[in-house]
């Protein structure tokens, strides 16, 4: 959220101001700040399904982020990934285990400072990282196409192919992995049973 | 495009959202009826019944809105909007007809169609999880399941139409359009509309609400207006369905005399497809789990690898 | 495309799911003039075939079925990669090479399926 | 399945051809209310009952296996007819009800019935909106008296019944009594000339 903000602020004269800002800038704070609010609900709440439908409306928000950015196609990834499987895979995973109906206390951590530390301080990482790689760049949406997926396929397949054969290496070593940790040992004794 | 134009396709997109999915229901209410040797419906509205959905929805309106003790209650009241709204908002992406006929074209259309209509199943998960009931939780694990096998073979169908355009857009595609796609991309039809139907949970694919089991499965618990809701998200989710199988597999606007009356084309293609959707359903008993698991992972999914492989191969040869 | 055509894309996207809401929204307003009111025990409670219901909604089912989850989601993963291509891979510049890309990438998930088969994990048990 | 057809999938097919065709076909449905259904012989509808032929013997209520016939009934002294006889009593039915919410129409107060005083009949248009209103009195039991068909006819060459070789056997008997009261009153000449041709016939 910051980094555009940021951009805006310090690229100076090169573009528009930040005193004036256009109506997908206004947007743009507006939805950050909903994020932002349902992603502190997310860890705050004490109903644990409550925590994974929040958790949609964060990743929804950040969808509408990045369709604002112009990032159409990874928008509508992050749509189909993060809500349509990743929660999808949650909420199942919570149902077949136990999702209990109302407050539970065992979702009060002792350790909560702590992992409050360690994620103000990654995110204070990743913002000032961000803020410096970027700081002199600004986006103009007035060119836009640098989103669609076409940009996306030339790029990947022109410059970042190799990275791209690797990933399916890791999705297979995902794969594998999943399989084997969801059978324990006597399981082969039990299907000749 | 000016605020009136603006206007008068939200009016258009809302207009078709809620009047065809109820054609939709009257039909399969009459074909349902005469395939099983009754008539169904005939006394709303005199002729035939045409009003008997209409009818239901005033009934479902003046029904009192019941949420059980044990349910989360805002959970429990929202879920059927999140079931509903997805289709409404996937219509504005199909194309009628040829040129300016569409709500708005998108560039990433199938890309963003797909993805929105994912959202929807998190409607019937937050029902099923809302009521408090076992049969509402056995439906919504059993929807969950279905949805995970399903949506990848039609991601990969779909996959393929766009490498044949080269293109993500809905109107692109079309435009790419030629009649030997119907051949080439013919496997890829069927696995899309296999899997599209699985995701609706129509019979033969009705595991997650099968009535003899678990009663409605996740809508067990919902009365009046929420569960009439529910129930147009499955015919609303029959049209989107048809309709997008139509544009993306059966050249949607086009054929002959398609300049003046592409859209009745698209309109005939996709009523026929919804024809063989209540077909299906009169036709074929209930898949069971494992059966429905087998089809997804050992059918379904090589089948549409082999597809993409075939119109990877026939793209690039003749390109 | 241009900007403006872009944000007006989106923003009529925006709009449709607007006048969703606002439907729904006018429904049920609609609905709460005209329905009764008369919550009672018996309606309110569980529906269970008719008799009482026994304990909570959770029932015990095998972790077994999860697999299927960590299928898709990787698959999921693997397949949004072909979009991207899909668009590009007959342009001139791309072809065969890119379509034997694709096929590695493709390969290496279909030997994980395969895997997966044999192991058995894709039969029902 | 139990034979795996030629090519697959030809099942699949056959099943959408049977709807298909079911479809083109006139479809079954009979039109209730404004056409009322063409019921088969002998179809249990309702039981009535004839008032007239009830002794109040208590047979049925005794035998139904629901309890769900209810009679009442007072007795009734008949004065003798003739001078020195015994007076007779005689039962008189004040309350026959079938409660038709536990009746499950096995039909045995019909069968045991030895008087012939219950019938089934085909009316089932009875239908109430409330349970109570299932328990029917011996008036409208008895108005459905009305609707039950004449028994089915016998088979061609059947035996007569019995109640109608009795009945013609008494009517025989008193026409022939009759006769031969006839022929002692008119005289013996009469009898004579009456007697003289009957003996040509064996």
């Amino acid at each position: 959220m910051s980094a555009l903000a940021a951009a805006a602020d310090l690229s100076g004269s090169g573009g528009p101001g930040f005193l004036s800002p256009t109506g997908a800038e206004v947007a743009f704070v507006l939805i950050g700040l909903v994020v932002l609010g349902s992603a502190l609900l997310v860890v705050t709440t004490k109903q644990i399904v409550h925590a994974a439908l929040w958790l949609v409306v964060t990743l929804g928000g950040l969808a509408a982020e990045y369709l604002l950015l112009t990032a159409e196609f990874i928008a509508w990834v992050q749509v189909l990934i993060y809500i349509g499987a990743v929660v999808v895979l949650l909420l199942f995973g919570l149902m077949l285990t136990r999702a209990p109906i109302g407050r539970s206390a065992e979702l009060d951590s002792a350790s909560k400072w702590p992992a409050l530390l360690v994620a103000g301080a990654a995110a204070a990482t990743l913002l000032t990282v961000v803020v410096d790689a970027f700081h002199a760049a600004y986006l103009d949406l007035g060119e836009t196409g640098d989103g669609s997926a076409r940009v996306t396929g030339e790029s990947l397949f022109r410059v970042w192919v190799l990275p791209f054969e690797v990933l399916s290496v890791l999705l297979l070593a995902a794969l594998i992995g999943a399989i084997i940790l969801s059978r324990s040992r006597g399981d082969d004794a039990d299907r000749r049973r | 495009m000016t605020l009136f134009e603006v206007l008068v396709r939200l009016v258009l997109v809302l207009l078709c959202f809620l009047v065809l999915p109820l054609v939709i229901g009257q039909t399969e209410h009459k074909v349902m009826g005469h395939m099983q040797a009754r008539v169904g419906p005939i006394y709303a509205g005199g002729f035939h019944g045409w009003a008997q959905l209409v009818a239901d929805g005033v009934k479902f309106a003046q029904k009192e809105d019941v949420v059980p003790a044990g349910a989360d209650r805002r959970v429990f009241r929202l879920a059927p909007a999140v079931a509903l709204i997805p289709y409404m908002v996937v219509l504005i992406a199909i194309p009628l007809g040829p040129g300016d006929l569409v709500g708005r074209s998108i560039d990433a259309g199938v890309f963003f169609v797909l993805a929105v209509m994912g959202v929807g199943v998190l409607g019937s998960l937050m029902a099923g999880w809302a009521s408090a009931n076992k049969f509402s939780l056995l439906g919504a694990l059993r929807t969950a399941a279905q949805l995970m096998a399903y949506e990848l073979p039609m991601l990969l169908a779909a996959a393929s139409v766009a490498m044949a355009a080269g293109t993500l857009s809905l109107t692109g595609i079309l435009g790419e359009w030629q009649w030997w796609w119907l051949p080439w991309q013919a496997v890829g039809a069927v696995v899309f509309f296999t899997a599209g139907l699985a995701e609706l949970q129509r019979p033969p694919f009705d595991m997650p609400v099968a009535d003899s089991e678990i009663i409605f499965g996740a809508y067990t618990e919902y009365t009046g207006l929420r569960f009439a809701l529910f129930l147009l998200a499955e015919y609303a989710g029959i049209l989107v369905l048809c309709a997008l199988t139509t544009v993306l597999f059966l050249g949607g606007w086009h054929g002959p005399w398609s300049g003046d009356v592409g859209w009745l084309w698209t309109l005939l293609k996709t009523g026929l497809l919804a024809f063989v959707v209540i077909w299906l359903r009169v036709s074929y008993p209930r898949l069971r789990e494992d059966q429905l698991q087998k089809l997804a992972w050992t059918g379904l999914i090589p089948l549409a690898l082999g597809q993409l492989v075939l119109t990877g191969i026939v793209r690039v040869a003749t390109a | 495309m241009t900007a403006h055509g872009y944000f007006s894309t989106y923003g009529l996207v925006g709009l449709v799911l607007l006048v969703g809401a606002g439907f729904v929204a006018a429904a049920f307003s609609a609905n709460r003039l005209l329905r009764p009111d008369a919550p009672s025990v018996e309606k309110l409670m569980t529906y269970e075939c008719g008799v009482d219901p026994v304990g909570e909604g959770w029932a015990q089912t095998h972790i077994r079925y999860y697999i299927y989850a960590y299928l898709y989601v990787i698959f999921a993963v693997d397949a949004i990669y072909l979009f991207p291509w899909a668009t590009v891979f007959a342009d001139p510049g791309f072809g065969a090479t890119t379509l034997v890309e694709m096929f590695v990438f493709v390969g290496f998930l279909a030997v994980g399926l395969l895997y997966a088969w044999r192991k058995g994990v894709l039969t029902w048990t | 399945m139990t034979r795996m057809s030629k090519f697959p999938g030809a099942g699949l097919a056959k099943g959408l051809a049977v709807t298909l065709r079911t479809m083109t076909k006139r479809s079954v449905t009979q039109g209730y209310p404004e056409v009322l259904p063409e019921l088969p012989p002998r179809s249990r509808g309702v039981i009535a009952l004839f008032e007239e032929n009830c002794t109040v013997c208590m047979l049925c209520a005794r035998e139904c296996p629901d309890w769900c016939i209810y009679i009442d009934s007072h007795k009734e002294v008949v004065p003798a007819k003739e001078p020195g006889a015994r007076d007779r009593t005689r039962n008189v039915l004040d309350r026959f009800a079938i409660d038709f919410a536990l009746c499950m129409y096995c039909g045995i107060c019909v069968e045991v019935c030895p008087f012939d005083a219950l019938f089934w009949s085909p009316e089932f248009e009875y239908a109430t909106e409330d349970i109570q209103q299932l328990t029917h009195e011996k008036d409208t039991l008895r108005a459905w008296m009305w609707t039950v068909p004449a028994p089915p006819a016998l088979d061609e060459r059947a035996e007569e019944p019995k109640e109608l070789t009795m009945a013609r056997r008494a009517a025989d008997k008193l026409a022939k009594e009759q006769a031969q009261a006839a022929s002692e009153a008119s005289g013996a000449s009469a009898s004579e000339a009456s007697e003289a041709p009957e003996d040509g016939t064996p």
